[in-house]
């Protein structure tokens, strides 16, 4: 096929031709082109199958209202669907396929539904497949399914890669068209930061779809030569290819920046960039566009908005057909004739609903006053339209025009409500707008180009006065105004035929009829029950005239009727770009421990805790799986040492005359009289007397504390801190640094802890169990004057210390230890052997506070004073939180063979197994190598009254069951002797 | 009228023209047994079986917009009963059992779909935390499934195994869980209870509630004053402003919750899949769209909208668990204002003044829980004593320290 | 004894890349103190600085340099500053703590943080993809610091000359940081 | 949204985590008489308006100040940020 519908002119490039396929047929079309151009120069006309009936489909817009014109572009993992032909930019190599039928385009098998319409109105689906009821989920629904949808994802990842960004600016301008240029040329010359933002490729809006002239020129070449003078402005920045699809609070746009779309590859450059847009003042002049008008059989391919037949003709240099009829119900769509005409286009007719003289003269074309079309025919493609007196007049295209509507989408996007005007039949603005935003030129209701400009430029200059800048005096650019009468025509009456409203979602007139006789007549039940607006055009081009048709079945006037408002997006915004960089391994940041790379080296493995990454265990040569290196690195801690990367808890540097005081609040346990020197376990509360978290803190001097957190909350309890601080005791001196990762600190554990840290701490430091006590802490150095931090700590339960240094010298502190602690049989050891030396110690971790346990739970009811203000522990004592009798304790296998389950819940023996007889559940089990079978911590009811008792310990998910021995929680040293050894 | 497949085909024969309106348009009566405020899913659910379970049929129900409008109209339509605790999860299940016969019931497909639900395991601990809420499902008579990788990656190859940052360790499954039309189950529930005589009154704004002696008298609307002697707000997302009209403070904060929806896509994702690592939650519709959510804007607001940040983070959620949906476009997106109460569950229950019943504090999860709470609330202003299953649903609990706290997230609205 | 010596290593050490006519690099030795002004007593804190380092603590989101200009102050917010300058030992805190004669608040914070250095002149293009902050030459000026978040990271970010600017961000994710960084230079290039 | 903090100027609210009412710094005596009653009220019942709201914002990624924002529920409109360490104080809060 060659261009057989290419007429003279337009701002394509007929040196650059670019070839594509579409559905694999070799075509050619040129530099400029859309997709949807290049179709049409082709003589394309089918192109895509409605989403319920399965009908032919065409073009039917110029822009990103279109409705039919979906496909999907380029193939493989690149594939993407639903793309509408016309605003893809033709590039050379292009592939697209059309979707959403059975068999090929032109042979649909799925078009048989259209034969079954009558079956298929409005909400059919509420009324049946109910029976029988098995069926929904294995036949009529999957059917529905598999017919509903439109393109297809590849099912690969996407193979793109995409970025974000931040801009900032005085004065933001919503589109390039006549309004936007000359706001922008106003704010710019007054020195305003200015974003101009276009979602074409070519800035000029309609100037470059018209034969208008500005200040004596083509609007064009005008827009041409406006823009090279801002281009040259260092406080304006042209955005092309950019859609501002979203107004959000405060003046912040969201933005789509498509940088390679246009080009065959991204080249590992970002596909599109998402900007965030944070404006001070902001110039809608995003235009209006077109709608049609119903009638029978109106949306065959070959009918089409007839300000997109001029945008062919004029821009693309392409003819939607050669022999076209112009349907209007006013002014405007007689500028389609004339366009037409000037090219040398066949125009039959005229058909003017108005009973009006013709507005011009159009060679050739006859003109029918006081008519409409109220059918047509050819089923893959217009052949002829049938009028309201039978007449029958042939034509491949009917450009209709039913007027224009503003583009008000980004007024409503803060649930702003237009507000009809009579005058142009259309909505336009109303209510709030977002702050800072003023609209401007026919998205504002301008509807001809002298009032656009002169509007762009008055609006802006308003804008920007608010800021203080001073307006340039330079004169609005002048054009005519030209003629837009018009009289309103929603759909037509005579017609038999299903009439489409929304093209996309198969919704006719006879639908609203339905819908408004069933009683929903609301229009956001309207939209429900019609899926009316629903499509991927969102309505653009159906909505107003629907709500017309409503508005006549209720006897109301539209604005009584109702409108229905917009939602971000203004156009649908791909999901790769929202996400950003944020994919696989960068989806958060990673936090690595200090001695990671140490770690690496020597066999661990990593587990991934919130976003660090930590050791779980090291495997030896010769272990056959984790439980082999888990249970090595727990036995040999509990009898030799062993060394583990604790760096991950939080860390807080608490200073100030108050903050013992401070921390005596915070804590739900005694603080004040903490002795420099020395360590304690602290329990927070939130103030509703929940567990909250639990860590060391250390007072290193009178005026100076070391706080450790958990891993999970080191910083939701600095933020609660900070709280209690600023907000609960303005007036206490206490300060607080985070130094989580400012020091790599590390446990040692074991008998043989104090013999390894007697070779690395220098000799001035007493390590004696007198000189340097459970409990105790300094500031010391090690391997001959590096500053550390000495505490002892025990999480295991042995004798042990934590040893901090600076983290630069982290990785290199974890090899000296091993090093030093090779004659002692040292071994690092991970989070796992870390968890099951807890679990034997009895020691909680987030299992157990998972935010739902008192401290009475875990058997540190005690550590709540109520002889102090702290936080927690008034709520703590509310009635039925202190007859919450659920305890921690212990709990092993009566069957030693068997390895106990978390997460299965307690049930008394002879009780059947329900919610009603649940005791409690499991929270962490392990199993222990020094005990030699497996071990669980759990809340059961009145535990601690229960010791001896056997309970069945139920998992139903596993479908399995066990008898367990309520025990202890301290299942090893219960009496503390190693750690104070 | 009955709907069904026949009555289809014979009104497509006769041009459609037969359809009789799904509900009357009924001028408000001077008085009326029991007044139900909001005519979202939550009060016409309640209307519904009152008039069908429990006898009652001379209620009206007021709403300030159109029926159906409120949070029944934006969500994200997912059922499922796979909670924890005692307090809430015989209710979720007592509400997917009225699910699964919902259709039949009310007449109308509501197009309840249990493809079922999956919440991805990504830590031991989590792992941990699942098992012991999967045998509590069990304990309270529903289903649940543990899958482990392997298995997952059979059945949903295009899950983000290899390169994620959180890596997949399995998931919890409710097979039961799924979807529903949300809008057809308002509608389906209006007209079941329209027929048996309960009135609906849309664009009828409660504007006063009327009380003496400690004892409600009926409301002020806009349509002039209604009389009851039972007054039962169910007004999620309004809670506040409607309950402030009696004077009452509520344990609840408004908060906005964004939803999302792509363009229609041929079939990708069989069930819902919840990507806890993420804040992320993805199932598609029978049209074809992806809908998705995540997180709380998280500051109090009544705008029905949200804001950028928020957008982001779900869809990065999105991208990492699924980066095959990068070259799918987010169509639509709309906020919803929830009623977040302190512990993240809800309320069905008496207040102190007589014949004032209040159903509220429905966070994000009040979808599933229509049938049920219509079921409860229903129960309990006809036989004036909570359903058993609704039992812990106090307004009082968090003075006596009885929590229903899911997440452990303790009185912070916007952490539920 | 200490037969062992500790060998320092700071994550981004070394780097120094160069993208087009962008330059990352990590400045070596960089150390970092916190000051925080006890309630009560800040005049003191402000008197120490102006006498330890010549030149007045600035205003929240200001930077200043020392008067022999080896050492910055960046004021954090109402009660906290940085003191930032290089030095390669370990006892950067003890150094402030002495300059400033015991009148505040010190911490360390040099292995808390990581810096790198962006120059160039399209590094406001680089930051433009990650950095949420108005960073046109007039509204960030020279000296200008502030802290915000990029790419879910806390940053601290200063511009420290026309086209120059240090960011400092934690040192656990230093990687993710510096990926970051790499990644908004590779794709402006 | 934009926060206008009152020492760093205009901040997107990302970089904020929000907490609630402002209410939340009027702690209760621990030791009056009705403390149960009123540390209930404390905890559990917040202004919750459709309008103008006064709530808390912790700067975490900036200065990590905590503030006090007056802004409307039904606009989002920010009408007042101060730094709450000082409406702490006017409230009276002396320790």
């Amino acid at each position: 096929m060659s261009q057989i519908n290419r007429v003279k002119g337009g701002l394509i490039d007929r040196s650059t031709p670019m070839n594509f396929t579409f559905n694999g047929k070799s075509m050619q079309g040129f530099a400029g082109d859309t997709l949807a151009s290049a179709l049409l120069a082709n003589g394309q006309r089918l192109v895509g199958r409605s989403f319920k009936y399965h009908r032919p489909r065409g073009i039917f817009s110029a822009g990103s209202e279109e409705p039919n014109a979906l496909v999907q572009l380029r193939s493989g993992a690149h594939q993407e669907p639903n793309t509408r032909a016309t605003v893809a930019e033709l590039f050379d190599g292009l592939t697209a396929t059309s979707q959403n039928h059975r068999g090929s385009l032109e042979f649909d098998l799925m078009a048989l539904t259209d034969y079954a319409s009558p079956f298929l109105s409005a909400g059919f689906y509420y009324k049946t497949f109910m029976w029988p009821k098995a069926l929904w989920e294995k036949f009529y629904e999957p059917v529905i399914r598999s017919s509903a949808g439109l393109g297809r994802l590849s099912m690969d990842e996407d193979p793109d890669i995409y970025d974000k960004g931040f801009l900032h600016c005085d004065l933001l301008v919503i589109g390039a068209g006549p309004s936007g240029i000359s706001a922008a040329l106003a704010a710019g010359r007054s020195g305003a930061r200015v974003i101009l933002a276009d979602e074409d490729f070519a800035p000029g809006g309609r100037l470059n779809a018209e034969t208008l002239e500005v200040d004596g020129m083509s609007g064009a070449d005008w827009a041409t030569q406006a823009l090279a003078e801002l281009a040259a402005m260092d406080n304006v920045q042209i955005m092309t290819r950019t859609t501002i699809y979203g107004s959000y609070d405060h003046g912040v746009y969201g933005a789509l920046e498509r940088c390679t779309d246009h080009l065959a590859s991204s080249n590992g450059k970002p596909r599109q960039i998402l900007w965030r847009i944070y404006s001070k003042r902001a110039v809608l002049a995003a235009g209006s566009t077109e709608r049609p008008i119903a009638f029978g059989n109106n949306d065959r391919p070959g009918v089409m908005l007839a300000g997109a037949v001029r945008t062919y003709v004029n821009r693309f240099g392409a003819t939607p057909g050669q022999q076209v009829a112009v349907f209007t119900n006013n002014d405007d769509g007689w500028r389609t004739a004339a366009d037409l005409a000037a090219k040398g286009v066949n125009v039959t007719a005229i058909i003017d609903s108005r009973d009006k003289p013709a507005v011009c003269d159009v060679p050739g074309a006859r003109h029918i006053r006081n008519a409409a079309v109220r059918d047509t025919a050819g089923r893959k493609g217009l052949k002829s339209v049938t009028l309201t007196d039978d007449q029958i007049i042939d034509c491949d295209c009917l450009a209709v025009s039913g007027g224009w509507n503003p583009n008000v989408h980004l007024t409503c996007h803060q649930r702003g409500r237009p507000e009809w005007r009579d005058d142009i039949s259309a909505f336009v603005p109303g209510g709030t707008l977002p702050v800072g935003m003023a609209v401007a030129g026919a998205a504002n209701g301008a509807l001809t180009l002298g009032a656009a400009l002169a509007e762009g430029r008055a609006i802006a200059n308003q804008q920007i006065k608010d800021l203080g800048f001073t307006a340039s005096r330079k004169a609005a650019p002048k054009a005519e105004d030209e003629a837009f009468e018009c009289s309103p025509m929603w759909h037509v009456g005579e017609s038999i035929k299903r009439a489409w409203l929304d093209l996309q979602n198969d919704v006719t007139v006879k639908d609203v009829k339905l819908s408004h006789r069933e009683g929903f007549r609301s229009v956001e039940l309207l939209k429900r029950y019609t899926t009316l607006g629903m499509a991927t055009d969102q309505g653009k081009t159906a909505n107003i005239p629907a709500l017309a048709v409503m508005a006549e079945c209720t006897g109301k006037t539209i604005p009584e009727t109702g409108t229905t408002i917009f939602r971000p997006p203004y156009t649908p915004v791909p999901l790769g770009a929202l996400g950003g960089r944020a994919r696989g391994h960068d989806f958060r940041p990673t936090r690595l421990t200090p001695s990671h790379e140490w770690a690496k080296a020597n066999g661990a493995s990593f587990v991934t805790v919130g976003n660090w990454m930590r050791a779980e265990w090291y495997t030896r040569p010769g272990e056959k799986g984790w439980r082999d290196s888990v249970d090595r690195e727990a036995l040999n801690t509990r009898t030799n040492v062993g060394i583990c990367d604790v760096t991950t808890l939080g860390k807080i540097d608490v200073q100030g005359k108050d903050a013992a005081e401070f921390l005596n609040k915070v804590y739900s346990n005694a603080f004040a009289k903490l002795a420099v020197g020395k360590v304690r376990y602290g329990l927070m509360l939130r103030e509703d007397g929940i567990c909250y978290d639990d860590g060391t803190t250390a007072r290193m001097s009178e005026n100076h504390f070391v706080m450790t957190t958990t891993t999970a909350n080191a910083v939701l309890v600095f933020r609660r801190l900070e709280f209690a601080r600023q907000c609960l005791w303005p007036n206490m001196d206490v300060h607080l640094i985070s130094t989580t990762d400012g020091w790599a600190q590390f446990a040692v554990a074991g008998p043989k802890s104090r013999d390894l840290l007697r070779k690395i701490v220098d000799e001035d430091t007493d390590l004696s169990n007198e000189g340097f006590p459970f409990m105790g802490c300094a500031e010391v150095t090690v391997c001959g004057g590096t500053p550390a931090r000495l505490f002892r700590i025990s999480f295991s339960g042995e004798l042990a210390f934590e040893i901090a240094v600076p983290a630069r010298f982290g990785n290199s502190m974890m090899e000296v230890l091993n090093k030093a602690g090779e004659e002692f049989g040292a071994a690092p050891y991970g989070t796992e052997a870390l968890g099951v030396m807890r679990i034997e110690k009895g020691h909680v971790t987030a299992n157990e506070l998972n935010g739902q346990t008192t401290a009475q739970n875990i058997g540190l009811g005690m550590m709540v004073s109520q002889k102090k203000e702290c936080i927690g522990n008034v709520l703590s004592q509310r009635p039925e939180m202190v007859g919450d009798d659920l305890r921690l304790m212990g709990f092993r296998p009566v069957d030693h063979s068997l390895d106990v389950i978390a997460g299965s819940h307690f049930i008394t023996k002879g009780d059947e197994a329900n919610m009603a007889n649940d005791q409690g559940w499991m929270t962490s089990t392990a199993w222990s190598p020094n005990l030699g079978h497996s071990i669980g911590l759990g809340f059961i009811k009145r535990g601690n009254e229960r010791i001896g008792e056997v309970v069945r310990a139920v998992s139903p998910v596993h479908g399995k069951e066990m008898e367990v021995e309520i025990v202890s929680a301290h299942f090893i040293d219960p009496e503390g002797e190693r750690l104070r050894g | 009228m009955r709907y069904s497949g026949f009555r289809v085909l014979r009104e497509g024969l006769t041009g459609n023209k037969g359809w009789k309106a799904a509900w009357r348009e009924p001028d408000p009566k001077p008085e009326y047994d029991i007044i139900i405020i909001g005519a979202g899913g939550h009060g016409l659910a309640t209307a519904y079986y009152l008039s069908k379970e429990f006898g009652m049929r001379n209620i009206a129900v007021l709403e300030k917009g159109w029926l159906g409008g409120g949070n029944i109209g934006r969500n994200t339509t997912i059922i499922r009963s796979n909670y924890l605790l005692p307090g809430n999860e015989p209710f979720y299940e007592m509400s997917m059992k009225l699910w699964e016969n919902l259709e039949q019931d009310t007449n109308y497909n509501s197009m309840v779909s249990q493809r079922s639900i999956l919440n991805l395991i990504h830590t031991d601990g989590q792992r941990d935390a699942f098992v012991r809420r999967a045998n509590a499902m069990f304990l309270a008579g529903a289903d649940a499934e543990l899958a482990d990788e392997a298995q997952l990656r059979r059945e949903l190859p295009f899950l983000n195994f290899d390169n994620a940052r959180f890596p997949i360790k399995g998931g919890l499954y409710q097979r039961r869980g799924g979807t529903a039309r949300h809008d057809a189950v308002a509608w389906g529930y209006a007209r079941g209870a329209d027929s048996r005589g309960v009135d609906i009154i849309q664009n009828c704004e409660v504007t006063g509630i009327d009380i003496e002696n400690g004892r409600v008298r009926g409301v002020q609307t806009v349509r002039g004053p209604i009389r009851a002697n039972k007054v039962a707000m169910c007004v999620a997302g309004s809670s506040g402003r409607v309950a402030a009209m009696a004077g009452m403070r509520l344990p609840i904060e408004s908060h906005v919750l964004q939803a999302f929806v792509s363009e229609g896509l041929k079939p990708v994702l069989p069930g819902v899949i919840t990507f806890g690592a993420g804040h992320f939650y993805v199932s598609q519709s029978d049209k074809g769209g992806l809908v998705f959510g995540g997180d709380l804007d998280g500051y109090n607001s009544y705008a029905q909208r949200g804001n950028l940040p928020v957008v982001e983070d779900v869809v990065e959620g999105g991208m990492a668990l699924m980066p095959m949906i990068g070259r799918a476009r987010l169509l639509r997106s709309w906020g919803g204002v929830m009623d977040m109460s302190m512990d993240g569950s809800p309320f069905i229950d008496k207040t102190e003044t007589e014949g004032l019943y209040f159903n509220g504090g429905w966070c994000y999860g009040g979808f599933k829980a229509t049938p049920a709470s219509g079921f409860c609330y229903a129960h309990l202003l006809a036989k004036g004593e909570s359903h058993p299953v609704a039992r812990e649903m106090r307004l009082d609990r968090f003075k006596l320290g009885h929590l229903i706290d899911e997440k452990g997230m303790g009185n912070q609205p916007n952490l539920h | 004894m200490a037969d062992y010596t500790l060998t320092a290593t700071p994550p981004l050490a070394g780097v120094d890349r160069s993208f087009g006519d962008l330059s990352l690099k990590a400045p070596a030795d960089l150390a970092l103190v916190s000051i925080a002004l006890p309630l009560g007593a800040e005049d003191k804190v402000l008197k120490a600085i102006k006498t330890a380092y010549g030149a007045e603590l600035p205003d929240a989101g200001k930077s200043v340099l020392s008067k022999d200009g080896t050492v910055r102050l960046v004021r954090l917010g109402a009660d906290q500053a940085m003191v930032i300058f290089t030095h390669a030992t370990p006892d950067a805190e003890p150094t402030v703590q002495a300059k400033l004669k015991g009148t505040a608040y010190t911490t360390d914070q040099t292995d808390v943080w990581v810096g790198l250095e962006l120059s160039g002149p399209t590094s406001r293009d680089a930051l433009h993809r990650i950095c949420p902050l108005d960073i046109h030459p007039d509204a960030f000026a020279v000296n200008d610091s502030a802290r915000t978040v990029m790419e879910h990271l806390g940053t601290l970010l200063i511009r420290t000359g026309d086209d120059t600017y240090l960011l400092l961000s934690a040192s656990s994710s230093a990687k993710s940081f510096l990926h970051a960084m790499e990644t908004s230079a590779q794709n402006i290039s | 949204m934009i926060i206008n903090h009152p020492l760093l100027g205009p901040r997107d609210a990302a970089e904020f985590i929000y907490l609630g009412d402002a209410s939340l710094i009027d702690r209760p005596d621990w030791q009056a008489e009705d403390a149960a009653a009123k540390f209930y009220e404390y905890g559990y019942l917040r202004d919750n308006p459709a309008g103008q709201h006064q709530e808390l914002w912790y700067h975490e990624q900036g200065d990590r100040s905590w503030l006090v924002v007056t802004r409307n529920t039904l606009t989002h409109e920010i009408t007042k940020v101060e730094l709450a360490r000082d409406v702490a104080r006017t409230r009276g809060r002396d320790k």
